[in-house]
């Protein structure tokens, strides 16, 4: 890629840089998935070349409608969504988006989900061949309609063989993303770790709903949706440090991050990287405004690599 | 599109239910008719999400751009934004959207315009552009009462065939601006127009059905809730024909300009 | 109570009266267990003879210390807390509290919680002596010492012994809340309900955390708190609204509520009454406005019963 | 205790650091020296919960009470103070917590105050009544550097022996004030007093530590975050001494004022 122009400087990259599943991220600033189209969205927005990375829109075998309207609404310190996972399919996202984004110096990290096994693993081998993605990220929190409709990632046996399933074909690393809404965190990391992943990020939305009081019917049209934002931080840098606590593979920290120093407390909680998601739709340069923060942070505190801030929690 | 933080010009209150918000953009944008911004005042954080509202009126002035939104005071975002002084700091992302084309309008020589409520002032723009392009004008606003006629006076300013009509008669026709509109095409039958509508749903609706009787096409500028305004969230769409099937059609990139017959109404 | 003075227009109780478990509420507004200290503390505050009724802060058979400071800390939207259910015991409740809230006219819960089966049924003993008490509200979000520290709460099993045991032994209606804490709140609720629960109440706190970047400490000594406020609102309609599918005895909602549109917002997902929490603190009277807003509301709408309300969601 | 909106009668900035603000309150309010109130933006939800304010000094007007209070600009809370335009509206819980008890400086007839930062101004209403009961008073006022000297001119008004410390020599001695403290109550050895103290965790304790070695008894103000501010979420508490054992004191109720000794210091 020695033909891009690099943004980074040389201190930031040796500050900033990390790895992950053997990934080189020039920083641990990665936007999430549903929250950042499928990249070249913000190409005239933000500087793409001095991202970390970014995660697509969830990708299916075959493209998807998504649910009817109202999508979503704000809440207090968030919002709901109920997408329904619209997006263009994982061949055109390798056809049409792929070429384009080849053209920019970043990560790509493909968001993969399936309603059955079959599907996710569909998905993949058509992604396999594309050019210019650096990893998967499985997206588990979707019901399987082959197993009654429970959601995949409330069940750890499930996700382990949703992980399992598609590392046997997966040709790059596999991210698996866990859901919030679960009893024990920890049991489903623990699941899905030995099911073979390279590494978690956490957390999905938390399910949650919202009501019109004069029409009496859900906000969403899908009646619930998945809650966002700062409002969620606290229950997302919890469920980080507790999956630290059993992880033997790098966390990715996701949920209500909106500047530096929300970023700074996932990495201490045991997060390597964060991704920016909600915070993108109203601050839309906040990726970059957090690269300069954490840069500034890093030398105040005297920390030669921002990797040293990492599970560093001291009680 | 441009991302950056304005300072309000200035702010003015229509009694307690309007407002009407002057920003000064520190470069020029060019405003296609019936694009929008997403604000909020800069650093609050609740609500999180910016609100879209229509360009109103825009005026560059050496390099600056001011430009006036008109908006009904209704929940949390409209009411942080009327709260607002002079020299506050506001959040802008714009001008966004696709606007209305004029083409139409230049082949039919002659054009409508369609607006009810606070879907007005997303029309002002497009008639003084059409006016410039010297196409006969007949310009329809409804409203429920008089104190919902909110910038009327500037649509006047253009003397073009004007008929406001309020829902309890307070000023103007008494009736939906749809009878008035339907009334004005019986007598021109003969003619060939473009219509153009902002409003709510069921007005754009209605009027989307009146103009197909008389074979003219409509163009509607829609409202939807919006957590991005630029096309990632794909939380605003509303649904669309295509040749066999419907997709879902975002409001703020593939809109909010749709032909009133590409969009199923679902009011 | 005839001596007392009933400030409660007749119109406000033939609209807002509501019975829950054979208990008689002037109105669906209570406060929440732990924001409303033993109820006397706003007798200065508000008219306490209006309010439908309070929970009372939770009680031990002994008094407790309660965790080391800090223990609050405010987030986006809510708050963390860890106070370790500080409070008097049972026994000076009993002693010190009811002769006083005696002299009110306002329905009087015991919030009770315990760290084994034998805690609770020794307090509910204790408190089956007192007098002026209408019901109790087993806390079951604590973990239980004798089993590993699992939270009884989180377990279907754990919680429905906890209810079969209390209601053994209890001379009163027994509410029990629920943790959000767990994948499936139904498979919870019907446990409990079929141990032979009165009633639900939910939710209790979400568990979240907070990180000071400088310190790198935890915001709260216990490292992890109970996350309340707006912010839980939506995750705990979505709560009422699931349980409610499956529910045949009443549920009291609780969760972010500071209003009466959002009391609104839990009546049509299936509460029948309502608690307030953390906007007690920060908004001392909203008892009070939530009471008139729910009376012009019902006006307005022709509701000539709140209960109608209730369960009303249309799709 | 009143639950009340107030109105910001005049809101003044000493540099970006610190304010003050002044109330008109509609009632009276008997405040005691220490007390405090519990404040916010009225309506505001970000954020939510109030902040505890001392009070710095207060005057009542036929009926109406203006109350002041200073403070540093530091997180989200004293930020939306910080915002408020004369005029606007405030929540206003107060006057809330014990108080200092003058009677111990009436028996020693002498009494020593010691501030620090922004834990000064708490200690106002106190000096002016103990000079009103004649009570005569030697004051230490520390802070950071000159810029962090907030209301001194107040302090210097009542012309009583004052001595001003910095840690860094910008105004007054070079050094902390628990230095000038010990100089002070060497030469005075045989005299009583009476030691009321507000600041710093840290400066409290070394103050009351102080004091011990001269038998003289110390009242502390103590701060600690607060989500109420009236008892009822016991989330403002500091570990006390009892007869056998210790308890968790809430600093809104038990407090903010305590016994020197009978706190158990953590920093
Ligand atoms: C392209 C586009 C252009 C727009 N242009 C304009 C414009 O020029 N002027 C303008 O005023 N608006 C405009 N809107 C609408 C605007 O973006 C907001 O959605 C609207 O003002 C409501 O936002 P809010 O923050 O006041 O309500 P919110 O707090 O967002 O409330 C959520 C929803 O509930 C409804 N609502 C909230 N409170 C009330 C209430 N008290 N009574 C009835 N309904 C309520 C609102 O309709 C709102 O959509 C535009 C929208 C779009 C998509
Ligand atoms: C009885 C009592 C009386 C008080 N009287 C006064 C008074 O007279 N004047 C006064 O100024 N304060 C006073 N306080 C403290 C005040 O209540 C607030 O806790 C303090 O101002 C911080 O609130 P905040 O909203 O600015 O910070 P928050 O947003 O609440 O931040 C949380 C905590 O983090 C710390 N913090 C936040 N941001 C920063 C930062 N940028 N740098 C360093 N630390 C930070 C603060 O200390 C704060 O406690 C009093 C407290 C009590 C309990
Ligand atoms: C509108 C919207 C759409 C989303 N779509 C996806 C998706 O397709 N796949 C996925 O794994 N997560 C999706 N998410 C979840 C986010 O990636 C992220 O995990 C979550 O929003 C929490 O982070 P935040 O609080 O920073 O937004 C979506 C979130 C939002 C708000
Ligand atoms: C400071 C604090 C203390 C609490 N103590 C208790 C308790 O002792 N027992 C209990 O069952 N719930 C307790 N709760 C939970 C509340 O009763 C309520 O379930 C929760 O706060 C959600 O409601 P809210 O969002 O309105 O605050 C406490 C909550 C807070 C904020
Ligand atoms: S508002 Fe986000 S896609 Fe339209
Ligand atoms: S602040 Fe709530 S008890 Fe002190």
């Amino acid at each position: 890629m020695s033909d891009l122009i690099n943004t980074t400087s040389k201190e930031e990259s040796e500050i900033l840089a990390v790895e992950i599943a053997g990934i080189k991220f020039k920083n641990p600033v990665l936007t999430a998935s549903g929250t950042f189209g499928y990249g070249l969205d913000f190409a005239n927005l933000i500087d793409l070349n001095r991202l970390g990375g970014f995660c697509s829109k969830g990708l299916s075998p075959k493209p998807m409608k998504g649910n009817p309207p109202p999508r979503i609404v704000e809440t207090h310190g968030g919002m709901l969504n109920a997408i329904g996972l619209q997006n263009i399919g994982a061949k055109a996202f390798v056809t049409d988006k792929l070429p384009l984004l080849r053209n920019y110096d970043t990560k790509v990290i493909a968001n993969v989900f399936g309603y059955s096994l079959e599907e996710y693993v569909e998905a993949i081998e058509i992604l396999n061949d594309g050019e210019g993605i650096a990893a998967y990220e499985l997206n588990i929190s979707c019901p399987n309609v082959k197993q009654g409709g429970i959601v995949i990632g409330n069940s750890p046996v499930a996700a382990a063989e949703v992980t399992e399933a598609v590392k046997r074909v997966a040709k790059r690393p596999v991210i698996v993303k866990l859901s919030p809404n679960v009893t024990s965190i920890k049991e489903l990391a623990l699941a899905v770790q030995s099911a073979g992943a390279d590494a978690f990020s956490l957390i999905n939305t938390l399910v949650g709903m919202s009501i019109d009081i004069y029409t009496r019917r859900p906000r969403i049209a899908n009646v619930t949706g998945g809650l966002s934002g700062p409002a969620v931080k606290p229950v997302a840098v919890r469920m980080c440090y507790e999956v630290a606590q059993v992880a033997n593979i790098p966390i990715i920290g996701i949920g209500g991050i909106a500047n530096w120093m929300d970023a700074v407390e996932f990495f201490i909680a045991g997060a390597k990287a964060i991704q920016v998601g909600t915070a993108n739709y109203y601050d839309p340069c906040c990726t970059m405004k957090i690269i300069d923060g954490l840069l500034e942070y890093c030398q105040k505190q005297n920390i030669s690599n921002i990797s040293q801030l990492v599970n560093t929690l001291t009680r | 599109m441009k991302e950056i933080i304005v300072t309000v010009k200035n702010i003015r209150h229509f009694g307690s239910a309007y407002c009407q918000l002057t920003l000064e953009v520190p470069t020029s944008l060019n405003i296609e008719p019936g694009q929008f911004a997403m604000l909020k005042p800069a650093g609050s954080l609740e609500p999180l999400l910016r609100r879209a509202m229509a360009f109103y009126q825009s005026q560059e002035i050496n390099g600056n751009t001011l430009v006036d939104f008109i908006f009904h005071i209704l929940g949390r975002g409209t009411q942080s934004l009327a709260q607002l002084h002079i020299g506050d700091k506001v959040e802008f992302l714009g001008p966004l959207g696709k606007s209305f084309s004029l083409e139409p309008a230049k082949t039919t020589h002659r054009a409508i315009l369609v607006g009810g409520g606070v879907g007005t002032p997303a029309l002002l723009i497009l008639a003084q552009e059409l006016c410039k392009e010297g196409i006969d004008l007949s310009i329809f606003l409804g409203a429920r009462s008089i104190n919902d006629l909110i910038g009327i006076e500037d649509f006047s300013r253009l003397n073009t065939h004007l008929v406001v009509s309020t829902d309890d008669g307070s000023f103007g026709e008494k009736g939906f601006v749809t009878a008035a509109l339907t009334n004005f095409l019986e007598e021109n039958k003969d003619k060939e127009f473009t219509l153009y509508t902002c409003g709510p749903d069921i007005m754009m609706h209605r009027t989307t059905e009146i103009a197909n009787r008389y074979g003219i096409k409509t163009y509607a500028s829609l409202e939807a809730r919006m957590a991005c305004g630029f096309g990632v969230c794909v939380g605003c769409v509303v649904e669309t024909k295509t040749a066999q099937d419907s997709v879902y059609s975002r409001v703020c990139v593939e809109g909010p300009v749709f032909e009133g017959n590409e969009v199923i109404w679902c009011e």
